[in-house]
């Protein structure tokens, strides 16, 4: 009834985001001012004419659920298809948890059986990228492949970081190594994988009965495809795409959107990205404020002094306060006084008076223990306290106290 | 089944020829208001959290931006399978075959309707003020009190903001109105009506045939003045952040008051939400170099130049080098590089060109139609 | 983006007046059909199903029934974010004042909705006929050709079903249409048109841009006909189950001829639903005694009397020892005990009296409005 | 922000349902015609103004999930509240399925919070009835109680089935018995409580901390609070109310649809019951059909003879074939010849020719071995075969074998 469904492997709790990801998923952690993660292969899907989602998800899916609700946002409430939460669940012969991206999908198949697709799309929840899936469609077509997985290219110093695609002359992918010490080529993978329905099908219903497989598709589905000689073909995909599973990547992935040399433009009408709307009135620059190269979002107040930042909505920046190089989420408040710079504040985070989070590095002698700092969502940063350049907070820091 | 308490109408129409040229190509519930609101928003927001599941919009003309910005209903949460938002356009055809004038007549044409609710009572509301009333306590109030007509009213707070259209009550001590004045500023001790009221349902059926068929026009003056002996006209007083929009004046000032915190407080409390279409803008991308001092900006704006006690909306965009002062611009509108305005209304998708300078007055804030190339 | 391929946009009037009374209270697309559907069911689904996202319906008078069924356009997956279902009133104020008159006033009452869409082709349909055809088919045919116009027809089945308003086209061998023939019975060789017909955008833009200030009326011919030799006008031929409504007669024959399975397999395919309206009604209950041959019946009826060759809308009741036969029982309403009825069509909410007997012929069955008390 | 919400224990498998909770939650089972079993308490509750329901599931949730989508058919598709179907998930502390009713509220606490409501009730998904839930909470609110719970008179000689609550004459509860040998009452739980939500907080936080429960809420949270001295009080319900969670219970709850001395009346209008609705065209009676007593339901085709029997949406009963006193299940096929009694057909099921499911009682010279007999959904019963009354049938049956 379809022709292509995407299958959104959401999964993960993203551990290498820390206090982010305590209470949610990784692809509800929110980015560029108004998004979550998760909007942009949502949106992608549909202005790629795809509206059929399944998401896979088993870990705190509570706000990630609530966050897609009934897919209107990204127009994907539909009758037949739209976007559906898949959690894992008890059959008669016994339940499981979902181990490894593959027995994800594998466990799915129900779901994809229903609109019995001619192709699968695996996407995964933490890249920052628009593309048009329905061109992996076209290629897919056009060469009669089994797979299509989509490669970016990478410099050569940075590829052994990536799965790693060999291809002859026309792009048909000769063989795959993952985090290779030498690698043979530039061609990262983008975990982005196109399946015939029957070939899916199959190789992950051998992949379940390999007692050895650690049902992954780049571990362990990828090389059985080579092994028995389908034809898999490279997608070369040309713009923006970010990997934001860490603390680094996440922060620069929001400073591309402020740095006018990133060609990543998320104004541009053509490929819009949508997310759930909060809903709150404009945004208020007020007598004091001096705001420059920042991005703020509806329903935050700015009182003080804003400078190469993402201000989320709900956000309150008080006079006097200073923000510097960082990233205040949903709902938090730095008040008069305080300072941030290079720093990642979660949803609902107070930031005392007088407080000083992170650091610049131009002011530090010891530039190796320089850092992206973090505070986890709803703490307080008590009045005149001070959190180090690099610091993972957890808890709320006292009065004057440094953490 | 429970029966809903009260259904919602709206008049979209009234009041539109108030604000001149602004309503030239949409009606007064489809004017755009803080940046990102149209006036219906105020009301059908305030309807929803009250409980209401019915909610009819009356439109009479000029109705395609309306139509377009409710759509089905969803923002509000009234795409509901169970009654939920209808909008009536004049009927032609299955009444007298042209188009109805004055409330009255307004309200016959949807009689049909108003017979079907299953609800006890009936919301009327205008769409000419901006507020975040309470649409359950307003109701409750009626119920309890036992009245056949209950007016939303406030107290005067500005001499001047009355005027034109200006409907008026006098209560006696137990808060019964004993006179209501109308089309003139409200007298000492006069309430001024934000023309919304609650009525029973089946009187104001009654109340509708009998005074269509005696070819009256006002719903205030030719039904509830006439009536005010029989009938228990009751008022609830509402005493938060409300603005009467009855003139181009009126709205540009309606509009800076904005800027101060504590009637955007009141307005726009995280707890009472005004809903709205969604537009789906990026976030507000500030520029090197610009400079925004006391302003309102909505998502999807992009500033490079200089703006002051400014108010825009969604998807504006201020070039560098162009300076803005006490201006209202409006959606997708472009003030390109060294433009300078002053005291300007811009309307939708307007184009200010290079270096242009426009200034209007506090008192008579220069309007610049949808559209306009200047 | 994808820009989609095409737009629908669907005449909810067009042939009202051939049915008589059955359209004094609504348009011919809410005309009831087939036990539970509207006219409009089949077009929309067929609309929805062949991938169109943006729908317009126009309507002209009588409309209260279409937007009550219409609803969000939720039923038909057409309460869309983007794009979406769009009910166009005739929008006085904005042009001339006074409601149009034939397709082409109607269509230049809504270019500007038409000159907004992204499409590149508009489907154009009227809702006399009943099929599921293949919109999705008839597009791509169109753009595989490179028609300018692709009409929607089929071969003229029956000699007697043609006459009143039939527009029917005579093709070369190539398949280009050569004429075009209005309001009579089609001639030996030509096709009927369903009133279907996809046309370019932009064309269609110029095309009536062009004929109504020329003051010319009627689409098929003052523009298809009077353009037949400059443009490549293209036809798709429906070979599936199709009827055409033209008067009470047909649109009782076409009824009955859904007691033929192989009518039903054809319009009911379950690969290609027909979305409607859902009223949740309970399943229908045929109680003790009762006498079932040979029937359609909806859901929420029940039936304790005796039926042969009938059909019976959703909640329609028939008590016990009453007879009726070839008759079309609309919703909810209610034959009395011992009442005797053939040959009758008995519209919504009617309700025939104890022992009453009713008798229409084959040739002439008899009508009986919406909410009569027999 | 609501006053009450619902949370809806849907996860049980069923087991005494076997063959017809297969591959679905019982809820999820259809019944009546056209309607599956949760479409009672979901159309209750918003009949009662509640439009805030939480489903917990965890066995097979994905017909029940695709089933229940945005909630649109019972008008739950709320922007605030609307029903959501919650599956168990993983934390960072660990991850569980639900251990017993009350644990399956428990681990949902962040559901509910959402909504910060002042009453929480929770019902199950296996009973048949009509109930205006908003007359507990009125009778909660009258009698300052801390719990109101729906009990129904039954039969005393049937009392020792169910869980007895002995009250006193205010209908405070005094005393509460998991089916007692000998009855002190006939008030017997229906397994519906309406609990304020600081006490239902309180109670399974308890409940959870202690190692002995089994997180119960008959057994474990009931008893705790009448052990504390809570005030709980009897709502006596009245009107029809049945559960279905046999295979006889099921099959009378679906006959006493047609018996016209069961005051039990799904076609008044002044409480619906919602479903989703199929979409099928009406169901077409034949000239050869003789269909009596009997509920049927769109899309249905009729050319047999059927007599006190339930005909669910896409059925078709053909030439001379037989059905009495059964349930067919959508999409089933009746052929020529067959014959069905007292039976239940599940989905899908083909029976063909001359087949003969069932029996007739007063056929039977060993009326022990009498009972309804039940095909799993998507079987074949060949033709001339024969399926034994009693008989729970989980393979397709030969032609002219017997089962």
């Amino acid at each position: 009834m379809k022709e292509t469904i995407a299958m959104l492997l959401a999964g993960g709790q993203g551990s290498r985001l820390y206090a982010l990801t305590q209470t949610i998923a990784k692809p509800a952690v929110p980015y560029g001012g108004k998004y979550r993660i998760i909007d942009f292969p949502l949106s992608n899907c549909i202005n790629s004419g795809i509206d059929t989602v399944g998401v896979l998800t088993q870990y705190q899916p509570l706000e990630l659920n609530a966050y897609i609700g009934d897919g209107r946002p990204w127009d994907l409430d539909r009758l037949e298809g739209g976007v559906h939460v898949l959690s894992p669940y008890q059959k008669i012969e016994g339940s499981d948890w979902y181990r490894g991206t593959a027995n994800a999908i594998y466990q799915n198949f129900g779901f994809i059986e229903k609109y019995n697709p001619e192709y699968v799309l695996i996407l995964s929840g933490d890249h920052i990228y628009k593309m048009n899936y329905s061109k992996m469609v076209d290629l897919l077509k056009k060469t009669d492949a089994s797979v299509v997985i989509s490669v970016l290219e990478v410099p050569k110093e940075e590829a052994s970081r990536f799965g790693i695609m060999n291809t002859d002359k026309d792009d048909v992918i000769i063989d795959f190594e993952e985090k290779p010490e030498f690698p043979k080529s530039n061609l990262a993978s983008m975990g982005i994988y196109l399946f015939r329905w029957d070939v899916l099908n199959k190789y992950l219903e051998d992949d379940n009965n390999n007692p050895n497989s650690s049902n992954d598709f780049g571990k362990d589905v990828i090389p059985a495809l080579l092994n028995t000689g389908k034809k898999l073909v490279a997608y070369r995909f040309e713009g923006y795409w970010k990997d934001v599973g860490t603390i680094d990547s996440l922060w620069e992935a929001n400073m591309d959107l402020i740095n006018p040399n990133v060609p990543f433009d998320i104004w541009a009408d053509d490929w819009r990205i949508y997310c759930r709307n909060p809903g709150r009135p404009p945004q208020y620059v007020s007598n004091d404020a001096v705001i420059q190269n920042s991005i703020a979002t509806a329903g935050s107040s700015i009182d003080g002094n804003v400078d190469f930042s993402v201000i989320f909505d709900g956000v309150e920046i008080h006079k006097n306060a200073t923000v510097r190089d960082s990233i205040i989420m949903p709902g938090s408040i730095v008040e008069e006084g305080a300072e941030v710079h290079y720093s990642i504040i979660a949803e609902d985070v107070v930031i005392k008076k007088g407080a000083k989070v992170g650091e610049r590095p131009e002011n530090m002698d010891d530039i190796e223990n320089w850092g992206v700092s973090v505070v986890a969502a709803g703490l307080t940063i008590g009045e005149g306290a001070f959190v180090r350049p690099k610091a993972m907070v957890y808890d709320s820091v006292g009065e004057g106290e440094e953490c | 089944m429970l029966t809903n308490k009260a259904m919602g109408l709206i008049f979209a129409n009234m009041h539109s020829s108030s604000v001149g040229n602004m309503t030239a190509q949409r009606t007064m519930a489809s004017l755009p208001f803080a940046g990102r609101y149209r006036l219906v928003d105020f009301c059908l927001s305030s309807f929803v959290r009250g409980g209401l599941r019915e909610v009819g919009v009356i439109v009479k003309e000029n109705y395609h931006s309306l139509m377009n910005h409710l759509g089905s209903g969803k923002e509000w949460d009234l795409s509901r399978k169970i009654a939920g938002l209808m909008v009536y356009p004049p009927f032609i055809g299955s009444l007298s075959g042209t188009v109805y004038h004055g409330k009255i007549a307004a309200l016959y044409n949807v009689l049909p309707y108003i017979k079907e609710s299953g609800s006890k009572h009936v919301v009327l509301a205008d769409c000419d003020h901006v507020s975040n009333f309470n649409t359950a306590e307003l109701v409750n109030n009626h119920i309890d009190n036992g009245a056949d007509v209950t007016i939303l009213c406030y107290e005067q707070q500005n001499k001047d903001e009355g005027g034109l259209n200006a409907t008026s009550v006098l209560r006696d001590e137990n808060g019964r109105v004993i006179d209501i004045d109308f089309n003139r500023p409200p007298k000492e001790n006069y309430l001024v009506s934000m023309n919304i009221m609650v009525i029973n349902r089946e009187l104001l059926i009654e109340l509708v045939e009998d005074a269509y068929s005696h070819r009256m026009i006002v719903l205030e003056r030719d039904i509830l003045q006439h009536h005010i002996k029989d009938l228990f006209i009751n008022t609830v007083v509402y005493d938060g952040f409300v603005r009467r929009i009855n003139s181009v004046q009126s709205y540009f000032t309606s509009s800076m008051s904005l800027l101060e915190p504590d009637n955007r407080k009141c307005l726009f409390d995280p707890l009472k939400p005004i809903y709205t279409k969604v537009n789906d803008d990026a976030p507000a991308r500030y520029g090197i170099g610009c400079n925004v001092k006391n302003s309102l900006v909505a998502d999807g704006c992009i500033i490079e130049g200089e703006i002051e006690n400014c108010l825009l909306f969604r998807g504006a965009k201020v070039r560098s080098g162009s300076v803005l002062k006490n201006c209202i611009i409006m959606q997708d509108t472009v003030i390109e590089e060294g433009a300078s305005l002053s005291y300007v209304i811009a309307d939708k998708e307007v184009k200010i060109g290079k270096d242009r300078s426009l200034m209007g007055y506090e008192s008579y804030p220069l309007y610049i139609q949808k559209g306009s190339v200047v």
